[in-house]
Protein backbone atom coordinates (compact mmCIF):
# COMPACT_ATOMS: atom_id res chain seq x y z
CA UNK A 1 0.00 0.00 0.00
CA UNK A 2 1.59 3.37 -1.04
CA UNK A 3 0.27 7.05 -0.30
CA UNK A 4 1.22 9.70 -2.94
CA UNK A 5 3.76 11.30 0.17
CA UNK A 6 5.30 8.19 1.74
CA UNK A 7 6.61 9.58 5.43
CA UNK A 8 9.72 7.91 4.59
CA UNK A 9 12.18 7.91 1.94
CA UNK A 10 15.21 6.76 0.23
CA UNK A 11 17.36 9.84 -0.92
CA UNK A 12 20.99 9.66 -2.71
CA UNK A 13 22.88 11.92 -0.54
CA UNK A 14 26.38 13.63 -1.75
CA UNK A 15 28.70 15.21 0.71
CA UNK A 16 31.90 17.47 -0.53
CA UNK A 17 34.87 19.07 0.71
CA UNK A 18 34.86 19.68 5.18
CA UNK A 19 31.41 17.68 5.15
CA UNK A 20 32.82 14.53 3.58
CA UNK A 21 35.73 14.68 5.51
CA UNK A 22 33.41 15.08 8.83
CA UNK A 23 30.92 12.28 7.87
CA UNK A 24 34.01 9.72 6.81
CA UNK A 25 31.70 9.35 3.07
CA UNK A 26 31.51 11.49 0.04
CA UNK A 27 27.55 9.38 -1.34
CA UNK A 28 25.10 7.13 0.59
CA UNK A 29 21.61 6.07 -0.01
CA UNK A 30 19.62 7.09 3.17
CA UNK A 31 16.45 5.82 4.47
CA UNK A 32 15.07 9.56 5.77
CA UNK A 33 11.74 9.79 7.92
CA UNK A 34 9.80 12.39 7.75
CA UNK A 35 9.94 14.64 11.21
CA UNK A 36 7.62 13.59 13.63
CA UNK A 37 3.84 15.11 13.43
CA UNK A 38 4.82 15.85 9.44
CA UNK A 39 3.36 13.60 6.81
CA UNK A 40 6.41 14.86 4.44
CA UNK A 41 9.94 14.49 4.15
CA UNK A 42 11.88 17.28 4.06
CA UNK A 43 16.02 18.55 3.30
CA UNK A 44 15.95 19.41 6.79
CA UNK A 45 15.05 15.67 7.72
CA UNK A 46 18.47 14.48 5.68
CA UNK A 47 20.04 16.79 7.66
CA UNK A 48 18.93 15.59 10.63
CA UNK A 49 19.67 12.39 10.24
CA UNK A 50 23.13 13.04 8.50
CA UNK A 51 23.72 15.21 11.90
CA UNK A 52 22.96 12.14 14.01
CA UNK A 53 25.65 10.14 12.66
CA UNK A 54 29.04 9.56 13.93
CA UNK A 55 30.92 13.09 12.97
CA UNK A 56 27.66 14.37 11.75
CA UNK A 57 27.22 16.47 14.93
CA UNK A 58 29.72 18.98 13.66
CA UNK A 59 27.67 19.50 10.33
CA UNK A 60 25.59 22.84 10.57
CA UNK A 61 21.99 22.73 11.24
CA UNK A 62 21.18 24.89 8.04
CA UNK A 63 24.16 24.00 5.58
CA UNK A 64 23.27 25.26 2.12
CA UNK A 65 21.82 22.60 0.06
CA UNK A 66 21.35 21.47 -3.71
CA UNK A 67 18.24 18.80 -4.36
CA UNK A 68 18.95 17.48 -8.09
CA UNK A 69 21.32 19.84 -9.28
CA UNK A 70 19.65 23.02 -7.92
CA UNK A 71 20.19 24.56 -4.56
CA UNK A 72 16.93 24.49 -2.61
CA UNK A 73 15.80 25.77 0.64
CA UNK A 74 16.16 23.60 3.34
CA UNK A 75 12.44 23.17 3.46
CA UNK A 76 12.06 21.79 0.44
CA UNK A 77 9.63 18.83 0.03
CA UNK A 78 11.07 15.77 -1.56
CA UNK A 79 10.23 12.51 -3.52
CA UNK A 80 11.78 8.94 -3.66
CA UNK A 81 15.10 8.75 -5.32
CA UNK A 82 15.74 12.49 -4.97
CA UNK A 83 19.91 13.52 -4.99
CA UNK A 84 20.53 15.76 -1.97
CA UNK A 85 23.78 17.50 -1.48
CA UNK A 86 25.31 18.96 1.48
CA UNK A 87 27.05 21.84 -0.03
CA UNK A 88 29.76 23.60 2.48
CA UNK A 89 30.72 26.89 1.97
CA UNK A 90 31.87 27.44 -1.66
CA UNK A 91 34.86 28.39 -2.58
CA UNK A 92 35.00 28.91 -6.14
CA UNK A 93 36.63 31.34 -8.66
CA UNK B 1 32.43 23.24 -24.20
CA UNK B 2 32.17 21.89 -20.37
CA UNK B 3 33.36 24.62 -18.17
CA UNK B 4 34.91 22.76 -15.72
CA UNK B 5 38.21 21.44 -16.73
CA UNK B 6 41.36 19.53 -15.43
CA UNK B 7 43.69 20.84 -17.74
CA UNK B 8 45.74 24.31 -17.52
CA UNK B 9 44.18 26.99 -18.51
CA UNK B 10 47.30 28.63 -20.33
CA UNK B 11 48.04 31.03 -22.94
CA UNK B 12 46.44 28.36 -25.73
CA UNK B 13 43.41 27.71 -23.54
CA UNK B 14 42.75 31.74 -23.50
CA UNK B 15 43.22 31.89 -26.67
CA UNK B 16 40.45 29.24 -27.41
CA UNK B 17 37.67 31.19 -24.98
CA UNK B 18 38.59 34.24 -26.27
CA UNK B 19 38.27 32.94 -30.15
CA UNK B 20 35.01 31.48 -29.03
CA UNK B 21 34.02 35.06 -28.07
CA UNK B 22 34.93 37.05 -30.38
CA UNK B 23 32.87 38.54 -33.72
CA UNK B 24 33.24 41.03 -36.64
CA UNK B 25 30.71 43.49 -34.26
CA UNK B 26 32.38 42.81 -31.11
CA UNK B 27 35.01 45.47 -30.87
CA UNK B 28 35.64 44.86 -26.86
CA UNK B 29 36.80 41.65 -24.91
CA UNK B 30 37.12 42.19 -21.22
CA UNK B 31 38.67 38.82 -19.32
CA UNK B 32 39.58 38.47 -15.77
CA UNK B 33 41.82 35.48 -14.66
CA UNK B 34 42.01 34.55 -11.27
CA UNK B 35 45.40 32.76 -10.04
CA UNK B 36 46.11 30.91 -7.50
CA UNK B 37 48.02 33.33 -4.88
CA UNK B 38 51.18 32.31 -2.41
CA UNK B 39 49.65 33.80 0.77
CA UNK B 40 46.25 33.36 2.52
CA UNK B 41 44.50 34.72 5.25
CA UNK B 42 48.19 35.35 6.54
CA UNK B 43 49.57 31.67 5.62
CA UNK B 44 52.01 31.20 3.13
CA UNK B 45 50.41 28.75 0.60
CA UNK B 46 52.26 26.01 -1.59
CA UNK B 47 49.45 24.48 -3.64
CA UNK B 48 45.73 24.04 -3.36
CA UNK B 49 43.25 21.65 -4.93
CA UNK B 50 39.87 22.40 -6.20
CA UNK B 51 37.06 20.19 -5.96
CA UNK B 52 33.91 20.80 -7.29
CA UNK B 53 30.07 18.95 -7.12
CA UNK B 54 30.89 18.75 -11.03
CA UNK B 55 27.26 18.24 -12.61
CA UNK B 56 25.59 20.94 -10.79
CA UNK B 57 28.47 23.08 -11.13
CA UNK B 58 28.59 22.82 -14.84
CA UNK B 59 24.67 23.36 -14.85
CA UNK B 60 25.04 26.73 -12.30
CA UNK B 61 27.88 27.89 -14.88
CA UNK B 62 26.11 27.57 -17.81
CA UNK B 63 23.54 29.52 -15.96
CA UNK B 64 25.40 31.83 -15.05
CA UNK B 65 26.93 32.61 -18.49
CA UNK B 66 23.20 32.85 -20.09
CA UNK B 67 22.32 35.29 -17.63
CA UNK B 68 25.16 37.20 -18.53
CA UNK B 69 24.28 37.17 -21.87
CA UNK B 70 20.75 37.94 -21.17
CA UNK B 71 21.24 41.08 -19.03
CA UNK B 72 24.14 42.58 -21.54
CA UNK B 73 24.48 42.09 -25.31
CA UNK B 74 27.62 40.39 -24.89
CA UNK B 75 29.07 36.56 -25.13
CA UNK B 76 30.81 34.83 -22.41
CA UNK B 77 32.76 32.07 -22.34
CA UNK B 78 33.83 30.57 -18.18
CA UNK B 79 36.67 27.96 -17.39
CA UNK B 80 37.44 26.62 -14.26
CA UNK B 81 40.32 24.69 -13.73
CA UNK B 82 39.79 21.24 -10.96
CA UNK B 83 42.20 19.02 -9.54
CA UNK B 84 45.81 19.99 -8.24
CA UNK B 85 47.11 23.77 -9.13
CA UNK B 86 50.52 25.46 -8.54
CA UNK B 87 51.21 29.00 -7.37
CA UNK B 88 50.65 31.64 -10.09
CA UNK B 89 48.43 28.89 -12.39
CA UNK B 90 45.01 30.16 -13.46
CA UNK B 91 42.09 28.72 -11.43
CA UNK B 92 39.50 30.72 -13.35
CA UNK B 93 38.74 32.98 -16.53
CA UNK B 94 36.04 34.64 -17.14
CA UNK B 95 35.51 36.45 -21.02
CA UNK B 96 33.46 38.71 -22.10
CA UNK B 97 32.83 40.40 -25.60
CA UNK B 98 30.69 42.94 -26.57
CA UNK B 99 30.25 45.75 -29.02
CA UNK B 100 31.48 48.20 -26.77
CA UNK B 101 33.62 48.49 -23.69
CA UNK B 102 30.70 48.85 -21.12
CA UNK B 103 28.83 45.35 -21.53
CA UNK B 104 31.96 43.52 -22.21
CA UNK B 105 33.43 44.75 -18.51
CA UNK B 106 29.87 44.67 -16.73
CA UNK B 107 29.42 41.22 -17.70
CA UNK B 108 33.02 39.95 -17.25
CA UNK B 109 32.81 41.47 -13.06
CA UNK B 110 29.17 40.54 -13.07
CA UNK B 111 30.21 36.65 -14.16
CA UNK B 112 33.46 36.39 -11.77
CA UNK B 113 31.52 37.53 -9.03
CA UNK B 114 28.05 34.67 -9.86
CA UNK B 115 31.11 32.17 -9.82
CA UNK B 116 32.44 32.65 -6.73
CA UNK B 117 28.70 32.83 -4.95
CA UNK B 118 26.81 30.27 -6.98
CA UNK B 119 29.30 27.87 -8.41
CA UNK B 120 30.05 24.33 -5.80
CA UNK B 121 33.29 24.84 -6.18
CA UNK B 122 35.57 23.71 -2.98
CA UNK B 123 39.59 24.82 -2.59
CA UNK B 124 41.74 23.43 -0.35
CA UNK B 125 45.17 25.01 -0.08
CA UNK B 126 48.36 23.75 1.67
CA UNK B 127 50.57 25.54 3.74
CA UNK B 128 54.45 25.75 4.33
CA UNK B 129 54.10 24.66 7.96
CA UNK B 130 52.31 21.39 7.08
CA UNK B 131 48.66 22.02 7.46
CA UNK B 132 45.80 21.89 5.73
CA UNK B 133 42.58 23.41 5.03
CA UNK B 134 39.15 24.29 3.60
CA UNK B 135 38.60 27.82 2.24
CA UNK B 136 36.05 29.13 3.96
CA UNK B 137 34.81 32.86 2.66
CA UNK B 138 32.28 32.64 5.17
CA UNK B 139 34.33 32.47 8.11
CA UNK B 140 36.30 35.43 9.93
CA UNK B 141 39.46 33.48 9.59
CA UNK B 142 39.27 32.49 5.79
CA UNK B 143 38.94 28.58 6.40
CA UNK B 144 37.46 26.15 8.19
CA UNK B 145 38.39 25.13 11.43
CA UNK C 1 58.68 47.23 -23.82
CA UNK C 2 57.37 50.03 -26.28
CA UNK C 3 53.87 50.41 -25.99
CA UNK C 4 53.44 51.07 -29.42
CA UNK C 5 53.80 48.21 -31.87
CA UNK C 6 53.43 47.20 -35.49
CA UNK C 7 53.55 43.90 -34.88
CA UNK C 8 49.95 42.23 -34.44
CA UNK C 9 49.18 41.83 -30.52
CA UNK C 10 48.17 37.99 -30.77
CA UNK C 11 47.95 35.52 -28.55
CA UNK C 12 51.64 35.25 -27.87
CA UNK C 13 52.00 38.97 -27.87
CA UNK C 14 49.02 38.65 -24.82
CA UNK C 15 50.98 36.22 -23.60
CA UNK C 16 53.90 38.33 -22.71
CA UNK C 17 51.36 40.83 -21.56
CA UNK C 18 50.42 38.77 -18.99
CA UNK C 19 53.68 37.74 -17.97
CA UNK C 20 54.95 40.78 -17.26
CA UNK C 21 52.43 41.32 -14.74
CA UNK C 22 51.82 38.26 -13.22
CA UNK C 23 53.26 37.51 -9.64
CA UNK C 24 52.79 34.86 -6.95
CA UNK C 25 51.09 37.29 -4.27
CA UNK C 26 48.97 38.98 -7.27
CA UNK C 27 45.41 36.46 -7.28
CA UNK C 28 43.22 38.60 -10.13
CA UNK C 29 44.35 39.62 -13.63
CA UNK C 30 41.84 41.82 -15.13
CA UNK C 31 42.14 42.41 -18.95
CA UNK C 32 40.74 44.36 -22.06
CA UNK C 33 41.42 44.06 -25.82
CA UNK C 34 39.69 46.69 -28.30
CA UNK C 35 39.16 44.91 -31.32
CA UNK C 36 38.54 46.47 -34.66
CA UNK C 37 35.13 46.17 -36.18
CA UNK C 38 33.32 45.86 -39.03
CA UNK C 39 31.30 48.53 -38.55
CA UNK C 40 31.12 52.50 -36.98
CA UNK C 41 28.79 55.14 -37.14
CA UNK C 42 26.18 53.06 -39.23
CA UNK C 43 28.82 51.86 -41.93
CA UNK C 44 30.68 49.13 -43.04
CA UNK C 45 34.46 49.59 -42.38
CA UNK C 46 36.74 47.27 -44.50
CA UNK C 47 40.03 47.97 -42.45
CA UNK C 48 41.51 50.85 -40.71
CA UNK C 49 44.56 52.37 -39.88
CA UNK C 50 46.44 53.31 -36.73
CA UNK C 51 48.69 56.53 -36.60
CA UNK C 52 50.63 58.35 -33.76
CA UNK C 53 52.58 61.20 -32.53
CA UNK C 54 54.53 58.27 -31.43
CA UNK C 55 57.63 60.08 -29.05
CA UNK C 56 54.40 61.64 -27.29
CA UNK C 57 51.97 58.73 -27.51
CA UNK C 58 55.05 56.16 -25.45
CA UNK C 59 55.48 59.01 -23.11
CA UNK C 60 51.77 59.35 -22.30
CA UNK C 61 51.02 55.47 -21.80
CA UNK C 62 54.19 55.13 -20.05
CA UNK C 63 52.44 58.49 -17.56
CA UNK C 64 49.21 56.38 -17.87
CA UNK C 65 50.76 52.92 -16.65
CA UNK C 66 52.38 54.73 -13.84
CA UNK C 67 49.74 56.86 -12.40
CA UNK C 68 47.51 53.20 -13.02
CA UNK C 69 50.35 51.58 -10.46
CA UNK C 70 49.94 54.86 -7.78
CA UNK C 71 46.22 54.83 -7.74
CA UNK C 72 45.75 50.74 -7.13
CA UNK C 73 47.84 48.05 -5.74
CA UNK C 74 48.56 46.80 -8.98
CA UNK C 75 50.73 45.90 -11.93
CA UNK C 76 49.46 47.24 -15.23
CA UNK C 77 50.94 46.29 -18.66
CA UNK C 78 49.58 48.51 -22.18
CA UNK C 79 50.27 47.78 -25.90
CA UNK C 80 48.59 49.76 -28.51
CA UNK C 81 48.94 48.78 -32.54
CA UNK C 82 49.75 51.08 -35.09
CA UNK C 83 49.49 50.61 -39.26
CA UNK C 84 47.25 48.98 -41.07
CA UNK C 85 44.63 46.63 -38.99
CA UNK C 86 42.31 44.00 -40.41
CA UNK C 87 38.61 43.49 -39.08
CA UNK C 88 38.83 41.25 -35.65
CA UNK C 89 42.57 41.92 -34.84
CA UNK C 90 43.45 43.56 -31.74
CA UNK C 91 44.50 47.26 -31.57
CA UNK C 92 44.58 47.63 -27.88
CA UNK C 93 45.22 45.28 -25.09
CA UNK C 94 45.25 46.35 -21.20
CA UNK C 95 46.25 44.23 -18.62
CA UNK C 96 46.12 44.83 -14.62
CA UNK C 97 47.56 42.11 -12.18
CA UNK C 98 46.79 42.29 -8.50
CA UNK C 99 46.21 40.71 -5.16
CA UNK C 100 42.28 41.22 -5.17
CA UNK C 101 40.15 41.29 -8.42
CA UNK C 102 38.46 45.05 -7.54
CA UNK C 103 41.70 46.98 -7.98
CA UNK C 104 42.60 44.85 -10.85
CA UNK C 105 39.37 45.61 -13.06
CA UNK C 106 39.58 49.28 -11.86
CA UNK C 107 42.97 49.78 -13.52
CA UNK C 108 42.08 48.26 -15.89
CA UNK C 109 38.84 50.14 -17.10
CA UNK C 110 40.30 53.39 -15.74
CA UNK C 111 43.69 52.99 -18.58
CA UNK C 112 41.74 52.23 -21.17
CA UNK C 113 39.65 55.46 -20.56
CA UNK C 114 42.23 57.59 -20.23
CA UNK C 115 44.08 55.82 -22.86
CA UNK C 116 41.33 56.91 -25.14
CA UNK C 117 41.40 60.53 -24.00
CA UNK C 118 45.17 61.72 -23.93
CA UNK C 119 47.22 59.52 -26.00
CA UNK C 120 47.82 60.69 -29.49
CA UNK C 121 46.98 58.10 -31.99
CA UNK C 122 44.14 58.66 -34.81
CA UNK C 123 42.42 56.16 -36.98
CA UNK C 124 41.40 56.26 -40.43
CA UNK C 125 38.75 54.11 -41.61
CA UNK C 126 37.94 52.76 -44.92
CA UNK C 127 34.42 51.98 -45.96
CA UNK C 128 32.52 49.25 -48.26
CA UNK C 129 31.85 52.32 -50.28
CA UNK C 130 34.77 53.27 -51.27
CA UNK C 131 35.48 56.48 -49.23
CA UNK C 132 37.89 57.25 -45.97
CA UNK C 133 37.49 59.34 -42.79
CA UNK C 134 39.68 60.13 -40.03
CA UNK C 135 37.46 59.16 -36.95
CA UNK C 136 36.41 61.96 -34.50
CA UNK C 137 34.95 60.71 -31.14
CA UNK C 138 34.22 64.70 -30.46
CA UNK C 139 32.43 64.94 -33.55
CA UNK C 140 28.41 63.59 -33.92
CA UNK C 141 28.91 61.72 -37.29
CA UNK C 142 31.78 59.86 -35.05
CA UNK C 143 34.12 60.55 -38.17
CA UNK C 144 35.77 64.29 -39.42
CA UNK C 145 34.01 65.88 -42.08
CA UNK D 1 71.55 91.51 -30.31
CA UNK D 2 69.22 89.12 -28.75
CA UNK D 3 66.51 89.78 -25.70
CA UNK D 4 65.61 87.21 -23.45
CA UNK D 5 61.82 87.21 -24.40
CA UNK D 6 62.43 87.40 -28.44
CA UNK D 7 58.96 88.28 -30.38
CA UNK D 8 59.91 85.97 -33.14
CA UNK D 9 60.79 82.63 -32.93
CA UNK D 10 61.58 79.50 -34.89
CA UNK D 11 59.77 76.54 -34.09
CA UNK D 12 59.38 73.12 -35.25
CA UNK D 13 55.66 72.12 -36.06
CA UNK D 14 54.63 68.69 -36.23
CA UNK D 15 50.70 68.02 -38.31
CA UNK D 16 49.14 64.78 -37.99
CA UNK D 17 46.13 62.70 -39.51
CA UNK D 18 43.36 65.28 -40.66
CA UNK D 19 45.70 68.15 -40.32
CA UNK D 20 48.69 67.28 -41.72
CA UNK D 21 45.91 66.51 -44.81
CA UNK D 22 44.16 69.67 -44.67
CA UNK D 23 48.22 71.55 -45.00
CA UNK D 24 49.80 68.78 -47.36
CA UNK D 25 52.61 69.02 -44.92
CA UNK D 26 53.77 66.62 -41.63
CA UNK D 27 56.22 68.67 -40.06
CA UNK D 28 58.03 72.36 -41.27
CA UNK D 29 60.12 74.59 -39.10
CA UNK D 30 57.97 77.98 -39.07
CA UNK D 31 59.40 81.54 -38.33
CA UNK D 32 56.69 82.60 -35.86
CA UNK D 33 55.81 86.11 -35.02
CA UNK D 34 54.58 87.62 -31.56
CA UNK D 35 50.60 88.88 -31.88
CA UNK D 36 50.21 92.31 -32.62
CA UNK D 37 50.98 93.91 -29.21
CA UNK D 38 52.70 91.18 -27.08
CA UNK D 39 56.37 90.63 -26.71
CA UNK D 40 56.06 87.05 -26.36
CA UNK D 41 55.19 84.37 -29.31
CA UNK D 42 52.72 81.54 -27.82
CA UNK D 43 51.61 78.73 -29.33
CA UNK D 44 48.21 80.36 -30.21
CA UNK D 45 51.07 82.61 -32.67
CA UNK D 46 51.56 79.23 -34.41
CA UNK D 47 47.68 78.04 -35.21
CA UNK D 48 47.57 81.38 -36.28
CA UNK D 49 50.25 81.33 -38.42
CA UNK D 50 49.44 78.15 -40.14
CA UNK D 51 45.72 78.67 -40.42
CA UNK D 52 46.83 81.90 -42.78
CA UNK D 53 48.71 79.22 -44.98
CA UNK D 54 46.62 77.09 -47.79
CA UNK D 55 44.59 74.78 -46.55
CA UNK D 56 44.82 75.76 -43.10
CA UNK D 57 41.67 78.09 -42.86
CA UNK D 58 40.06 74.89 -42.34
CA UNK D 59 41.95 74.55 -38.80
CA UNK D 60 39.82 75.23 -35.54
CA UNK D 61 40.67 78.02 -33.85
CA UNK D 62 41.74 76.21 -30.93
CA UNK D 63 42.84 73.02 -31.48
CA UNK D 64 44.29 70.78 -29.07
CA UNK D 65 48.40 70.72 -29.09
CA UNK D 66 52.05 69.89 -27.51
CA UNK D 67 54.82 71.75 -26.77
CA UNK D 68 57.76 69.11 -26.69
CA UNK D 69 55.82 66.08 -26.21
CA UNK D 70 53.46 67.75 -23.64
CA UNK D 71 49.63 68.80 -24.31
CA UNK D 72 49.71 72.68 -23.26
CA UNK D 73 47.08 75.08 -23.41
CA UNK D 74 46.98 77.52 -26.36
CA UNK D 75 48.33 80.29 -24.36
CA UNK D 76 51.59 78.58 -23.86
CA UNK D 77 54.49 80.80 -24.24
CA UNK D 78 57.43 78.96 -26.44
CA UNK D 79 61.25 79.32 -27.00
CA UNK D 80 63.22 79.39 -30.16
CA UNK D 81 63.44 75.87 -31.41
CA UNK D 82 60.24 74.34 -28.93
CA UNK D 83 58.58 71.22 -31.07
CA UNK D 84 54.73 71.93 -31.42
CA UNK D 85 52.62 69.40 -32.13
CA UNK D 86 48.66 70.08 -33.71
CA UNK D 87 46.63 67.44 -32.26
CA UNK D 88 43.26 66.86 -34.16
CA UNK D 89 40.69 64.93 -32.26
CA UNK D 90 42.61 61.76 -30.31
CA UNK D 91 40.93 58.12 -31.82
CA UNK D 92 43.19 55.71 -29.85
CA UNK D 93 41.89 52.82 -28.00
Amino acid sequence: MTTSIPAVLTVRVLLFARYAELLGCERLDLRVPAARGAGRVTAADVVAALRARPGGERLPARPLLAVNLRQQPLETVLAEGDEVALLPPLAGG
Amino acid sequence: MPHLTDAPIDATALATLLAAVAAPDRGGIATFLGLVRDHHAGRVVLRLEYSAYAPMAEVVCAEIVAEAEGRWPAAVALAHRLGPLAIGETAVAVVAAAAHREAAFAACRWVIEEVKRRVPIWKREFYADGTVAWVDPTAAAGVSP
